[in-house]
């Protein structure tokens, strides 16, 4: 399948990128599949947070789902990681492979992947390399380059992602990562995925220069299109293995987001109905998807449609499930603040809870 | 009438952004979104875009840019839309802001205003849940003021914005929303409250609970529910931080002989521990019938689950406990 | 023998480098200059510069990526030139590093150490010249760590290092020259101290006087000036503040019957308000046969004039003075 | 008089920059005179430092004068803001013009310019535009935009140069600066000085590219021989004439540190000796302006003598007067911490200061 946009690159003359992707029916399905189920469980989160199932803050990730797909695809589990801001139930759904972790989490329930005492942003799959989960705008981007000096000192062989917003691409500890990854060479893959608003705000009122790819400056880029989930199989796969021998890269995922920025935006003040559903009719990575499948006859109508049933009903089965799943035992209040024994003051000095021996 | 705590604050700044137009409000969504809270509503349409000034997510770079815009002719406002966030900026507010003047042997001031929501709010888990009055209170050089109701938010917003010295002012976002009844003088355009001023909220003579911002509901709801037990409680509303009015709570604790201090925030070293210093600091410490007794936060990270999270937190019960610990009335 | 702290801190790294691959440490100049402050000298010659790894100007990054590190394998041990420049950094110490257990339900686990001299040093004004101790040491996640001696240093940083928690450990720039006499043991690479537990460093019977780090100094000073005149003092020597012993604390308080805290950070809502506190909040209260007292530094910035500085900050006479006031022998 | 270097540029492709200066004798001689003040008093500080006068940090600006001198013949104290770090002595002198003033507040005297509260890095000259003096570094870039932002918000047309270090060069809050400055368009040259290291670390181990004047990437940038004074005063004067209408720009001034870091350092574990001489034998800013002088006949060896004696002359009386000044009457400890009453409390509960009525 030939790519329909292009990469952009910046600072990677020489170096020729993949313009065309293999790609299979079962694999093809099998993207549909998990695009699918991951709207479907955010479409469930806006519900139950209207519920009042859900609280706090709950950042969805409709419109982006081509991206969290096409970087698990092709990332190898086994040594890749990746670590993100706080708009993450697509990869832990991709990581972990639980809906139900996700939706529990976001009900705050013990079957949550942080045992609900997570939240929306705080989810991880440690052992698959997953590193959730930063409520702090830019935090990430520094946390990650750690985890890429682990990978090297360690002499791994793995790269690590770190994903922030284009919000977030303006913030200082960025710019210090890119220089300390350059200059000690670290297999890490910056990327932002250009969603055009961090908030209310849009690019060009947050961003004196809003080609992202390109703010590595030193750092080579690329800018791949985050609406087709093959541009950034291969885009991706194409940078991870250029990173695991050559350092640093910029990456930037031109996307969309549908919903308000968390659930309390409605998402209209500052761009217009019209806006978002333009992208939707014109740009939507899942109708993509099933455009690919039909175009080069990979899968009938009725095909797609059975796994379109698949998905509801799994992402149906996990919303009850996540009803249902007791809250955290209360115990919970006082565990995981440290490791080891120790004893924790409650609000007044009648109240205390004891951890192990201490 | 009543007025909103949010209401007070979006008074306060756009009555002296009218009398002043050297002060400017910086900060994310403060603008065209008309903030994260809707604190700011209403300005930008106002004032335009040079006075309500939307930033990237730069907290470093944006409190930097407010202290330097202090220094030569301006009134900065800098929302931070968390004070969460503003750790990322806490050194401009400490090493810039706080100790310029002195620094500079006085020729240099910073008369700047930091604000925004503080402490935790609901279900937003353990980055965006805390408390950072004890911190703030403890750096020579900075005001730090913390409102509980709306005549606090209007009164002193309006003094933080006209003192000379910086002043971090730390509201609760779970208080935007509350209404007050207030007089009219408190609406009017000039009505400024002092800083370093308590507020004895509700006199008493059996126990002082002091508190500040939030803490002054759980104070308040606890001696309702003394009141019931035949307790009459004194509650004391701090107001500021820095300078701390030890004179107020030092005169109530002489009087009723005992003292609860109420906070939402870390325990360890926090402003119930500088009130227990107080009180061993002055005369107050003899007329003690009891030790000094205090409800802070639960030492941990503030948990996302709902059950959890009200167990990590205060309540008027716990204040309870404690006055009745204090009373001998429990263990 | 003889041991200065700076040597006691070098063989913690060296001896706890050569234990365990993963632990490696980063910072500024830490590596080819050897530290700033010397205190990793000889280890990039020894270890390479992989495992010595000297960073750019830029804190939150390389605090964020001893955090990140810590997450999946190593052991980091992050250099703060000193503990000033940390505000620019302290986002990831709390925000990162000690909420993640917590916020993972004890998925991610961040054994990482962040160290560098902390407080004042001599002529460095007011932007070099702060203590930490008491903002560290309220954050639930954190351990803190403030050794005072040479023994300290050693067997705590070690300790430090092998706990799977994060540790901020607090040193101070003028101790590193000072030798103390040390067993042998303290010399051998085996020697480790508990965290969380404090040290009687000379036991009395009149007064307790409870200090860290640097201030036990002065402590140790005074506790010799009132011995000439009849008073015999016991010193406590905190060495951890997070998690804080308050059984030693209490046990001799009960004991003495009097308490005077000893440091050299601003008053507000600091280590010894905390004391205070715990003196109320345990049966100690019903032993003190006068008001706690604190002695801690001047609530001013630091300023640089020698005259100056020396009145800003803390020795040994001041705590004679408050012991003499606890004594009832000074108004 | 043709510049010797000519100046670089970044995204400046239309604009002509200068290639020669006019200077007069007397302009020139009282650069000399001005230089050669700063390096004798520096090096006066340094025998201070020695004999035990000046404590704690004392960051010489030996080797770096041509810049101090040509930014502040090159703007207009009027309007035009200086904000830099710590390296401010030269800076101080040429905006206060007092050489006791610097002296003695090294010495920590009354006569010092900040009265002895704030010793070598805190600096100022606020009537005249200069705010020093920063002890931790990268914290002036952005003070230094929020200068330029009350500039622009005031509209006084003046425009403000906040300078920092190569080693500062890769702060974070740097970066944040700059964009800011940039979607605002402040009136603001960022100025780097590079002098090859910070502290112990060259520019090569700290920064992935130590093209400073290219780092602003959407910023135009400029680099300036920081080594002849002509060079930074026409480039800068050009530079400030840019910014006043076109907003940011990037400067960097190559020069070169003589001495240590700081006091306690040697200067010579990082780089050779040889290095050192090699460039006072062959760049030094002071031989470069007596080498101007005399090849285009301004200024006969008597006449420049003349000037150096002068300079030694009052330097010699200032750090006379600086040892001699009174140490800071110590009610200073507690005034100056807020306006306005207050009270101080000190070590103990016996010690409080008050101020004014409180
Ligand atoms: C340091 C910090 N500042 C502010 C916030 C509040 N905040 C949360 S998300 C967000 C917008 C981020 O936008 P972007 O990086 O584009 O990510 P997106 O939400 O579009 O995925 C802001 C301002 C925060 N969490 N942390
Ligand atoms: C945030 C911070 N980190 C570290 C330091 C310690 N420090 C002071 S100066 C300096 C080197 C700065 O080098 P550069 O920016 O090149 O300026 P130069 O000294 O060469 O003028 C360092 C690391 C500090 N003062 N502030
Ligand atoms: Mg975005
Ligand atoms: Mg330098």
């Amino acid at each position: 399948v030939p790519l329909p946009v292009a990469f952009k690159t910046h600072k990677l003359e020489g170096h020729t990128l993949p313009t065309e992707a293999l790609v299979g029916k079962n694999e093809a399905l099998d993207y549909l599949y998990d695009m699918t189920v991951i709207r479907r469980f955010e479409m469930a989160a806006d519900n139950l947070y209207k519920a009042k199932l859900i609280r706090g803050f709950c950042h969805l990730y409709i419109g982006q789902e081509a991206i969290c797909v096409g970087v698990d695809t092709a990332l190898d589990v086994a040594r890749d990681n990746i670590i993100s801001a706080y708009r993450i139930h697509g990869y832990q759904y991709m990581r972990e492979r639980s809906i139900v972790g996700v939706l529990a989490e976001l009900t705050g329930r013990q079957a949550g992947c942080s045992k609900g005492k997570g939240g929306s942003m705080h989810m991880y799959k440690k052992d698959r390399g997953f590193y959730g989960g930063h409520g702090i705008v830019g935090g990430q981007t520094p946390l990650g380059a750690g985890l890429a000096f682990t990978q090297k000192y360690l002499k791994t062989t793995g790269v690590t992602m770190a994903l922030y917003g284009d919000g977030a691409a303006n913030q200082g500890q960025l710019f210090e990562s890119y220089n300390m990854a350059k200059l000690w060479n670290l297999p890490i893959m910056f990327a932002c995925e250009n969603n055009q608003f961090g908030m209310g705000t849009s690019v060009e009122r947050a961003s004196a220069s809003h080609s992202f790819y390109t703010r590595g400056d030193y750092i080579p880029g690329v800018m791949i299109n985050g609406m087709d989930v093959l541009s950034v199989r291969e885009g991706v796969k194409w940078a991870a293995e250029y990173s695991r021998t050559n350092g640093p890269l910029v990456l930037e995922f031109l996307t969309y987001r549908y919903q308000g920025h968390s659930m309390s935006d409605p998402g209209t003040t500052y761009r217009t109905r019209e806006d978002v559903a333009k992208v939707r009719a014109q740009r939507d990575p899942i109708n993509y998807v099933k455009h690919l499948l039909t175009e080069h006859s990979l899968a009938t109508a009725d095909e797609i449609k059975e796994v379109e049933r698949q998905a509801k009903e799994i992402v149906d089965a996990a919303v009850q499930e996540s009803k249902d799943s007791p809250l955290p035992p209360i115990s919970e209040i006082a565990t995981d603040v440290y490791l080891g024994d120790y004893q924790i003051r409650g609000q007044e000095r009648g109240i205390s809870y004891t951890i192990g021996g201490k | 009438s009543e007025l909103t705590v949010r209401d007070a604050l979006n008074q306060a700044l756009d009555e002296e952004m009218g009398r002043d137009p050297t002060v400017f409000l910086m900060g994310e969504e403060v603008g065209q979104y008309q903030g994260a809270y809707k604190v700011t509503r209403g300005l930008f349409q106002k004032y335009g875009g040079e006075r309500v000034v939307d930033t990237p997510i730069t907290e470093i770079g944006f409190a930097g840019i407010g202290v330097g815009a202090s220094w030569n002719g301006l009134k900065p406002v800098i929302e931070f839309m968390t004070w969460n966030f503003a750790l990322q900026a806490i050194d401009h507010i400490v090493n810039s802001a706080a100790k310029q003047l002195y620094m500079s042997a006085g020729q240099i001031k910073s008369p700047i205003v930091f604000r925004g929501p503080n402490g935790s709010a609901r279900g937003v888990a353990a980055q965006h849940s805390q408390c950072f009055a004890a911190y703030y209170s403890s750096i020579p050089g900075l005001k730090v003021v913390a409102p509980y109701s709306a005549e606090d938010a209007k009164g002193l917003l309006k003094a933080a914005i006209r003192d000379p010295n910086p002043v971090v002012f730390l509201e609760n976002e779970l208080m935007y929303g509350i209404s007050f009844p207030v007089s009219e003088a408190v609406t009017g355009p000039d009505f400024v409250l002092p800083i370093g001023k308590a507020k004895i909220e509700r006199a008493g003579d059996d126990v002082t609970i002091v508190s500040f911002g939030r803490g002054v509901l759980h104070a308040l709801g606890a001696a309702d529910a003394l009141a019931a037990k035949g307790i009459s409680a004194e509650v004391i509303n701090l107001r500021t931080l820095r300078p701390l009015d030890r004179e107020t709570v030092i005169a109530s604790v002489k009087k009723t002989n005992r003292m609860v201090t109420v906070e939402e925030g870390f325990p360890q070293s926090g402003v119930g521990a500088e009130l227990c210093a107080t009180v061993f600091e002055s005369d107050a410490f003899n007329y003690l019938d009891a030790p000094v007794e205090r409800v802070t936060g639960v030492d941990v990270p503030m948990p996302y689950a709902e059950n959890l999270e009200a167990l990590a937190t205060v309540s008027a019960e716990h204040v309870v406990a404690a006055v009745e610990r204090a009373m001998h009335r429990k263990k």
